[in-house]
Parts: structure tokens; C-alpha cells; sequence
């Protein structure tokens, strides 16, 4: 059965947060302001009064080490969940996170895991500009050994937390930074909650949506428009970005043979890119016409609104990308 | 003072009615953020907005010091700085307004002001980002035979960042005329000073790269100025660099989404009997300098400039949404006109 | 006329370099050990002694400081060249090439122009593991205010740094490694050499091999082999990847109807994913079978020779994929 | 030794044998790698291969003073530290030759040398890289109340990069138990000390951190292994991290592929004056602890160690190409094994 329990995308990050910090000695949070602050976004809030400094760790401005310094926590027997504030910041980090948390496994022959999770908040459309917009998540979709889940609803916020520290390997997730006042109801069945396997958010037998993230959201809204001009979208959410579950996009390909790839990234090089080819690689013949992929325009995001209005996928364009198709 | 600090504080000459110039300015910086913080709410200013309240000593003390010649680096906390080295108010609160006639014709917003005729380079976003910055201006700067030096602001949390640790080095070791300014507001958000340095004398630094440095009360904007004038000598002098820490503090949060649960309030009210305007308006009175005539006078200047300024932000035209990937290439002829 | 000289690639980078230096006061290198070692690859072996250690500047290990003062010097009137010895530190340096790099002329509204260059040491195939044989250069085609280039020939290590120079935006060299050593024919006549166009290294009807970079080589070798099978492929050298040269791409593809991709990067989400998406987008009615990639398998580069080998795209992978679409 | 040293430089009791021991292993370490040489010409091992011939001491000084529990954190020139920590010869050989019976089951090579039952967390290419991660560990121990503490090796020019910044601090921050032993051989690569590091002192950049600190000379094991046993000890009861610096030279080239251009051949002479072997081996011809014979014996037990390495190696498997793309991801239900 079913329950159903309402709260916005940020209290479900922090009830995720506080049941992992409840269950699991060896878990604890460290980021910066995540403690006194209460988290950039008030996920963490609270925390620090419930579990203490040892457990809620407030780190300097010095992002490679203390996510290098997860790495090796999670090298010696913790479970860090490690918060970079926003993936702007977690260039700092890169070098820690590909050549180390990436790497260290294969590099030793299996001997060591990294058991940590990076929680990272992601993406544009709050006017913050060039350098604090950026939709990297194809960067981190390509590196093996790495795994990435980008829930886009409240329900996959509350759990994919707790599924990504029972995997034994390192899991980046990516909170959409517009979704955490997001409200919705909480499907509270954790049976069956598999957070590597895209979902279908919509059915519809004319074309798929395939999304994931921050752009889920634009896409039931065009969905919802379409519907009205009589045609039928299904929207898929990827939900994780790696291991990508290519069998749930090439399935609603072959029901669809329309398909709309919609993804905050910039678009040359983007994850839309990626699903595009597998669609070639494993549907090629169900296709009616090309895929077609709404991305953000190839600009460092611009302060003023209209114009980071136009950078940025729009329910408008998804709605004129599917209607050019029929 | 640091130990590493190889400078006496000592004031240095000033002409008459500068005192009440330098004043002039912060108490705009002043009004000028508060006035942002209207307009915010009003939802004209949008995106990130962090005010230099309280802070605002620092930024006009340093400015004094300084040629047109020379090089600023500085912070999403600019504001001052900018106002300070004379880019117009109009068309900062224009950028912040998102338009066509703001300092970035929209495109960077509050946190990324860039002048090129003040060599005014930013606005970073990036804790620490601007200090790599910096260090290459001054190798221009160096390789060029100019005379000019550049300032760098950053706060006390991107003390913490490598690339702190990896530009004071390198400007250093290449004897390099750069003015490292941190402004030490003793929070980096939420985090105090103390829990996230191991070493909280942050001028104590500077020995791990040989190089001089000096603190000052960064509510002082006379003991800014002379420390920046004597500071800058030395870096232009002898193509050194140097490592100023003002200590001051942010009267109001860390941005417009902070709710500022990490300090006490009595704590903010005792930096605030240290407010820059007061304190100056205190010293000016004593020295006959100026009067409360002085004063209301001044007021009303800002007053109008900002209101000028919004006036000028509120009548510019917005980018056509065609331009939307303009300035993302240079056309290939525009660039003649950069450093030549 | 056309006059042919003959050289390695390493001399070919060390001639462009040396007639930068001194065509251009406001020019000079940077990196770490391009001085007295004379660089990683001895491509600026020589050139200390010859234009002194104002210009010729060694570095401390400090990526992202020498790169961000690179920056700062081209914003300061230079026209600097700055070494990363390979693309596995460029990592430590991603937040000034995104950050500052890429956007510090759209966030100035178009005041100021970042004219750097920045060479770069890239990919696998020596057996130096998992830390220092990546493929980045999808993560770098992705960033808008940044360009790409890919030299795969001596011919293009002699002349695309001059014109790189000429540009007044960001510029990135990646140099495959393994080419260092090759040697060639350098094509002297610079007049129509534009290195912003992909260039048909071997013409073919049969299937088009679209490539860059150290897997030039390899598809020569594989189209060779399947010429003697009585398949003619056309090999094309993409040599910019930001901007992709979508028009030769096409182009191609619409001559030979078939297209295999071929790219040192792993997989998913490499630029090999993007170029397809492109021919997707472009071509889809010209394709008689879908296109197909060879890339880099999905695994942190191990050091065993034989692991290595079987990680790396071939020329016999290359070779198996074009005969399976026929 | 640092002007913020706290410690005294004072011989501290040895067992009788231990110091033969301790110079066999340095010759285990030399002659292996004079081994390499010879196999690297003969192509049986590749890519990058770092010596640490001349170096010897700071390993084997430093790894006599720890306990089973510690946990190593290395860098890319390791064959020394692995062997003295006592991973056995042929696991690191068959690992160089990129065999299945290596200890990364030839996955890793030269630079990634990892031990999982010697607590030896790598062999890491990145210059820098594994600072952050001895500060993890140390997390991990001082969370768990371990008595564990880690020791974390990187080079001179490692401490230019961002990441020795932001990681002392957080050690010393955070008390965690971290001995920094920074290996100072004057060069990073081609670029000498007092080319990358405007302060040549490196141990006077502990200060930044408020962190203990020491100098002591590389080339002498037994005061290598008095200054690690004080080090440690304070690091295990205070919880607390120190930063050693051993002054030492790379007799060899910086890696097979470098020609050695940047330093004078009578540099390198004067320095193999000092050679951590023949000094010693002198001490204990003063001492009467050996005597010829006894280094003879040491040379024979080393060779026949070498040999059974080298044959191990040639006779392991290597891996299957099916099992690639094996060890990427961790299958789940190995996970339970570690650090529990
Ligand atoms: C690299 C990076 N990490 C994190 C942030 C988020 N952030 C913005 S300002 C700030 C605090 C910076 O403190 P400080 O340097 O003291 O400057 P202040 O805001 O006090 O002027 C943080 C953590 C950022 N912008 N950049
Ligand atoms: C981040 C990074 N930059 C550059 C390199 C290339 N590199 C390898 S070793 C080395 C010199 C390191 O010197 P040092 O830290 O003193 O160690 P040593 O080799 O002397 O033991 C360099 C530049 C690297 N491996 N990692
Ligand atoms: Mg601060
Ligand atoms: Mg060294």
C-alpha cells in the first residue's frame, strides 16, 4: 500500500538527511555552511542542534579538500555525505573527484570502495549569472567508476538519498536548486523505490519527452499544452544520468518513434547528446523522424531575466520542438 | 600588525576637503545599498545581492590610494569597490536593473561589474576565483614596463582556497606588483574566522611566501588609506607584492536569503558602534574639518545621484533577446582595441 | 605553391612556438618545466636559452594559479601560451577556464577578451594509468567562450598555434601524446590553411570515418585495411571540436550514407555522442544504417599493456564496426 | 629545524638488530630499483617509473617509526615506501610487469602500488592528490576512535599546489592525526626549490596552520626515524597533525624519460657523497653493530629476494580482457569487508 505524505523537495532532502544520520553511525555531513548557516539552501537545517559538530561538519572554503577529504573518509570505513554547495564549485573539486573517487577501485586492483555521496545543487533560472548557473551534468555522467541520480521529484528526493549510501560506490547526486521549494506528496512505498531506472512521469503514444531533473517540470507543462493540441506526449524521466537506463528510453522510443531529448546543459556535448546517440544506436529503425533535442543556448548564462529566460529549455520551445516533428 | 609587517603606520599628508571627499563616498556606497535592498524587495534587483555595509571604509580607503593606471580584481561584494573607483552609479544600478545601459549591458548583474575604462575587472563569483586573475594583470603589467600595480580584494573564507596559497606564491616568486587585499569581515556566511582557519592572523600568512604584509582596522578609512598609500608605494616601488588584512565587518547578512542565524545580535551591535560614517563624521567634527551642515549636504548629493542613477536604470532599454549569444566570441576586429 | 618539409610533430609544435615567440613581443610560454627540463615532450626544448626566462616561464605546480594568471595576462595586453603539462591536471585548473576563461568576456558585456592559448598534453596508450591518460575533450567542447583544437597531422601542429594566436578568445590545443614522436610532411603553404574546418584525409564512397586527434591515425590504418577489402571509407579529421564543423560532417556522411565515429574518450558522453547527434539531426534521411562509435571503453585506464590495448579504440574495432553495417 | 619546531632532536633507544635491519632495507629498496632499471630497458616494465634511489632514508626512517594500525598515503615514487612498509617485492614487481599476481593485479603500475592489508592507500600520479585524502582517513580514524594515524608523503613541489593549503588547514582545524612528511629532494622535476617556492622553507609554512614543524636531514635514517617516532607519538596523543620535512636528493633522474638538464652533474656528486647506504654503513662500522661480513650477508639475503621477486613476476598470469571492465564499480556485496 501506498501512503502519501506532502512536503516540499527541501524537507524531503532533510528527512533524507536526518534518517541517514539516524541509522548509520558511520554517516555523518560535511560542506560548507551546512551547520550554523543551515545549508545555502536550508537543507541541512536544524541538523547541527540534533547531531552535533562531529557529525555536521561545517568545512572551510577549500572544496577539493574536503571532498578529497570524504574520499578518504569513505576509504576509512565512514559514510560521508559530502555537500558542495553548487556544482560551480565543484570545478574546484574535479581533480579529487576523477582521479581519486573514480579511480581508486580499479586503480587497486578492487581493494579499496568509496563509499561516499556528494549532494550537489544544480542549474540556472534564478538570475545568478554566468558563473553560478551551470548544468554540468553531462561532465559527470562520463566518468566510469562515478554515478550520478538527479531526482526531480519530491519523492525521489526523499529517497534516492538512502539508496545512494547503500551503494558501495561513490553517487553524486544533483538537486535542481529551483525544485526545493517544490511541494508534493511523498510515495511513501520504499518497496519497490529503484532509483536507477528511469520512470515514466506521463504516458502518451506520440512522442517522448526524455528529461530528467529541473527540466522535468517544463516538460508535463508542455505535455499537459500538447494534450490540449491533441497530441499525446509520455515523459521519461532519466532519473539517473549514470548508468543511464538505456532500455527505458529505447522502450518509449519504439512506442512513441518521436522522441524530444530536454536538458539544461549547454547543447553541444550535452547528456541529450548521449541519449540522441543511443536512440541511433538502439532504435534507429522505430524513428519516424529525427530526434530532436531543447538544451540551453551555447552562452554563459546571462544575468538580466529575459535574456536568461530565452538561454534556458521553456515549456514554449519543448511544445514547438514536438509540433515540427509532425 | 603582522610580525612579517615591514611598515610604520604613520599618517600621510592629505589635501584639504579629501577627507570630506572620501567621506562623500562611503556615505553613497551607504545609501546606495540601501537603496538596493528597496529595489529588491520591489524585485527590480533580482539573482544574488550582497551588501558591503558597514565594510565600506575599506573599499574607499584603498581606492584613494590608487592611480587610474592601476588594476582592480574583486568580489561578488563590489559594489563599493566599484562606486569607490568611480564607475558611475547609474550604471551600476543599470547592470543591476538588467539593461542595456548597465556596466555589462545586463549581462553580469550585481555580482560581475566590469569597467574597462576604470580597469576595473570584475566582479568574481568565485570565492578566490579573482587572485590567479590578479597575478596575471600584474605579469602584463610587468612585462608591459607599465607603472601601474593591481589591487585584489577577497575575503577572509577564500584565505582558505588553494588558489590563495598558489597566487601569493607565484606573485611572489615572479616579484610581481600586486596589492592582495583580504577583507577580513571575520565570517566567510556562516562560518567565524575561527572555524575555518587553524591560523586566524590571516597577515601572519604571508611569511609562507616571503612576503610583507600589514592588518588594519578596516572601520578606519584614514588608516586604510594611508596603509594602502604606503602599501602601493612598496608594490609599485619595487615590483613587490603585498599582503594588506583590514578587519571590519558586514552589518547586514551574508545576501538577501541569508536569515543570519550564526552571529548574535549584540555582536552586530557592537561592530556598529564602529560604523565608518559615525566614527569619520566623529573625527571631522573634532578636527573642524566639517560641520552638521557639512553633512546634510552630502546627504543630499547622494541622495540625488542615487536617485539619478535609478531614474537612468529604470529609463535604459533591455537587450534585444536576438543578442542572446553576442559576447560570447569577440568579433575578430574588436580586439585591437584591448591593452594596446 | 605547396613546399614540403620534413619533421616531427614535436618540432613542428617547437617551430610554431619559436615563430610566435619571436613574430610577437606580447607573446611568451608558460607551464610547468618548459624552461630548464624543456618541457614534458621537448616541444619547447631550447627555447629558454633563446628567448630568456621572461618569456619562457616555469612554473610551480600550481595549475590553477599559472592558468588563471595566463587569463589575467591576456586580459592585461599579453598574448600568452600557457602549457598544462597533460589534461589529467587541467582538472586542477577547471574553474578558471569555465569560470573566468570562458565567460569573462559575456559577463563584461563584450568590454574585456581573454586571447589565450592554452596547449595541452592529452590521452592513453603508454601505459601510464588510470590518472594520467585521459580524453577529456568532450568537457571542453561543451563550454561556450572557449575553443577547441584537435591537431592530428605535423602540418597542423606547425601552423593551427599561429593561428590559435590570431584569435582573440580562449583557445585550447589538445596534442595526443603518442604524436609527438611522428613525423611528416609539413605542407608549407599557409595561405588557405583554416584550421576552424574539418579536413577529408582520405576520400572514400563507401562509409565515412569521423575522427580527431591521436584516432587520426588508427582510421587511416583501418580504412587502409578495409580498402583491401574492397570498402572505401573517407576519413574525416574533424580538427576543431569547438566549433564542430557540422557542414564537412554532413557533408560526408551524405556522400557515403554510412558513419563510424572514432574517439579516444569513454563512451558515454563523449563528443563521439555529440557528432552523432549532429548526423541525427543533419543527415537522418541520408543514414542507410544507423552510425556507430568507437570510443574508449568504460573503465579508468588500466596499465597492463594488454588491458590498455583492448580499452583504447583500434584500428581492428574500427575495422569490425564498418563491416558490420554492411 | 623550523623556527616552529617543538620538539628536541634526541636519540631514542633501539633494539639491538634494528638498525641492520633498517639498512637492509634501504639496500632491498636501492637494489630493487637498480633491478627496474635493468627491466624497464628490457621493456618488461612501462610507462612512468620513478626512482628512489638516494631517498632511501625518508622511507625506511619513517615507516620503522609506525604501527601495523597507521595508514599510508603515498605519491607516484613509491617503490621505496611500498617495500618499506613491507609489501613484498614481488607483488610490487609483478604489479610493474602488469601481471595478475600484482598487488593491484596490474592495473595499477609503478605510480599505483596499493596494499589494503598494509594500510597502504596508494601510489597516487596527481601531484598533491593525496593530501586531501590523508585527511579523510584521519576523519574516518578520529570518528571512529581508532589509535590510527596517517601518514601522508608528497615532494617539495607538492606543497605549491592549492591542495597542501587547503589541507593542512583543515588538519590542523579539525586536530585530526596526520603526519605530513614532505619530501624535499630540492627539485620538482626540473624546477629547483627556490624556482617554485618564494619561501624555500618549507617547514616554516606550518605556521600558516598553526601546525607544529620540523627539518631533518633525509639522508640519515636514524635521525629520519627519531623525528617520525617524536612526530608520531605527538600526533597519536594529541590527536593532532605535524608536518616534518626531510632534506633530501633524487640520485636519479626525475623519471626514465628525462634528461637531467637542469643540474650539474657536481651537484648531483656532492650530494651521492652523502648517500643514506655507505654513511650508514659507516655509523655501524664505528659503532661495531656490523662489520663487513655483515653487509655482504644483507647483499646476498637482498639479491635472493630481488631474484624470487623478479621470478614471481615473470611467472603470474595476467588478467583476462574479459574481466576489463571488472573493478570499476564495486559489486555490493564486497562492500561489508572494508574498513569494518
Ligand atoms: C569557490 C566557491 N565556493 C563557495 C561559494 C559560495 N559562497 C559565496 S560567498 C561565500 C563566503 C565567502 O566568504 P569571504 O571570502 O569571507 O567573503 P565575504 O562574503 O565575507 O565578503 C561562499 C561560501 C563560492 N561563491 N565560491
Ligand atoms: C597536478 C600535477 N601536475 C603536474 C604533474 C607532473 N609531474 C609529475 S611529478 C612532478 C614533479 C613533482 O615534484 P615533487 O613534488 O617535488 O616530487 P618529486 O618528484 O621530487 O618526488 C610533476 C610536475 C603531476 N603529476 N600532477
Ligand atoms: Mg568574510
Ligand atoms: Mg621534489
Amino acid at each position: 500500500m501506498t501512503e502519501k505524505t506532502r512536503t516540499t523537495y527541501r524537507d524531503a532532502v532533510r528527512s533524507a538527511l536526518r534518517e541517514a544520520l539516524s541509522g548509520d553511525d558511520r554517516v555523518f555531513l560535511m560542506g560548507e555552511d551546512v551547520g550554523r548557516y543551515g545549508g545555502a539552501y536550508a537543507c541541512s537545517h536544524g541538523l547541527l542542534a540534533e547531531f552535533g559538530e562531529k557529525r555536521i561538519r561545517d568545512t572551510p572554503l577549500s572544496e577539493s579538500a574536503f571532498v578529497g577529504a570524504g574520499i578518504g573518509a569513505a576509504l576509512g570505513g565512514m559514510r560521508p555525505i559530502v555537500e558542495i554547495m553548487t556544482v560551480n564549485f565543484s570545478l574546484l573539486a574535479l581533480d579529487q573527484i576523477v582521479n581519486n573517487a573514480a579511480t581508486l577501485r580499479h586503480m587497486s586492483g578492487g581493494q579499496f570502495s568509496v563509499p561516499i555521496v556528494v549532494r550537489v545543487a544544480t542549474g540556472g533560472g534564478r538570475q545568478l549569472g554566468a558563473q553560478h548557473s551551470h548544468s554540468l551534468e553531462n561532465w559527470y555522467a562520463h566518468i566510469p567508476g562515478i554515478k550520478v541520480l538527479t531526482p526531480g521529484t519530491v519523492t525521489d528526493a526523499r529517497w534516492m538519498l538512502g539508496e545512494a549510501l547503500k551503494d558501495p560506490d561513490p553517487v553524486f547526486i544533483f538537486e535542481h536548486a529551483l525544485l526545493y521549494p517544490v511541494e508534493d506528496d511523498i510515495e511513501e512505498d520504499r518497496t519497490a523505490f529503484d532509483p536507477w531506472k528511469a520512470k515514466v512521469r506521463r504516458s502518451g503514444r506520440d512522442v517522448s519527452l526524455i528529461t530528467y531533473g529541473g527540466s522535468l517540470h517544463k516538460c508535463l507543462n508542455a505535455a499537459a499544452e500538447l494534450s490540449a493540441d491533441g497530441i499525446e506526449a509520455e515523459v521519461v524521466d532519466l532519473r539517473s544520468l549514470r548508468p543511464l537506463d538505456t532500455g527505458s528510453i529505447l522502450g518509449s522510443v519504439s512506442r512513441t518513434h518521436r522522441a524530444v531529448v530536454v536538458d539544461e546543459g549547454w547543447r553541444t556535448g550535452s547528456i541529450a547528446a548521449e541519449v540522441m546517440a543511443q536512440i541511433m544506436e538502439g532504435a534507429f529503425d522505430e524513428l519516424d523522424v529525427p530526434v530532436r533535442r531543447v538544451c540551453s543556448e551555447e552562452v554563459p548564462m546571462p544575468y538580466a531575466k529575459h535574456l536568461e529566460d530565452a538561454a534556458l529549455p521553456q515549456p514554449e520551445k519543448i511544445v514547438a520542438a514536438v509540433k515540427e516533428m509532425f | 600588525m603582522s610580525e612579517f609587517s615591514v611598515l610604520k603606520t604613520e599618517q600621510i599628508g592629505r589635501a584639504a576637503g579629501e577627507n570630506i571627499e572620501l567621506l562623500g563616498q562611503i556615505l553613497l556606497i551607504r545609501r546606495f545599498e540601501e537603496k538596493c535592498v528597496e529595489l529588491y524587495s520591489a524585485g527590480k534587483i533580482r539573482g544574488f545581492l550582497h551588501l558591503y555595509i558597514g565594510e565600506e571604509a575599506v573599499g574607499v580607503g584603498t581606492m584613494s590610494a590608487l592611480k587610474d593606471e592601476d588594476r582592480i580584481v574583486s568580489t561578488y561584494r563590489e559594489h563599493g569597490h566599484a562606486l569607490a573607483r568611480g564607475i558611475p552609479a547609474g550604471s551600476i544600478m543599470a547592470e543591476m536593473f538588467g539593461k542595456a545601459n548597465g556596466c555589462c549591458r545586463g549581462r553580469g548583474g550585481s555580482m560581475h561589474l566590469f569597467d574597462r575604462t576604470k580597469n576595473f575587472f570584475g566582479g568574481n563569483a568565485i570565492v578566490g576565483g579573482g587572485l590567479p586573475l590578479a597575478v596575471g594583470l600584474a605579469i602584463a603589467d610587468k612585462m608591459q614596463n607599465t607603472n601601474a600595480i593591481t589591487v585584489c580584494f577577497f575575503g577572509d573564507g577564500a584565505v582558505a582556497e588553494g588558489e590563495f596559497h598558489e597566487s601569493l606564491n607565484l606573485a611572489s616568486l615572479w616579484e610581481l606588483p600586486v596589492l592582495f587585499i583580504c577583507e577580513n569581515n571575520l565570517y566567510a556566511m556562516g562560518t567565524a574566522l575561527d572555524r575555518h582557519q587553524a591560523q586566524t592572523d590571516i597577515a601572519k600568512k604571508a611569511g609562507s611566501y616571503a612576503m610583507p604584509s600589514e592588518t588594519v582596522n578596516g572601520m578606519d578609512v584614514l588608516g586604510v588609506r594611508d596603509a594602502s598609500m604606503r602599501a602601493a608605494e612598496l608594490v609599485r616601488s619595487e615590483s613587490k607584492p603585498f599582503l594588506l588584512v583590514a578587519e571590519t565587518y558586514r552589518f547586514r547578512a551574508h545576501s538577501m536569503y541569508d536569515p543570519d542565524l550564526y552571529r548574535t545580535k549584540d555582536e552586530v551591535e557592537q561592530w556598529k558602534l564602529r560604523c565608518p560614517i559615525a566614527n569619520f563624521q566623529k573625527y571631522l567634527l573634532q578636527t573642524g574639518e566639517a560641520d552638521a551642515a557639512t553633512f546634510e549636504a552630502l546627504e543630499k548629493k547622494v541622495e540625488k545621484e542615487i536617485s539619478e542613477a535609478v531614474d537612468f536604470a529604470d529609463a535604459g532599454e533591455i537587450e534585444s533577446v536576438e543578442d542572446l549569444c553576442k559576447d560570447v566570441y569577440t568579433p575578430f576586429q574588436a580586439l585591437t582595441s584591448q591593452g594596446e
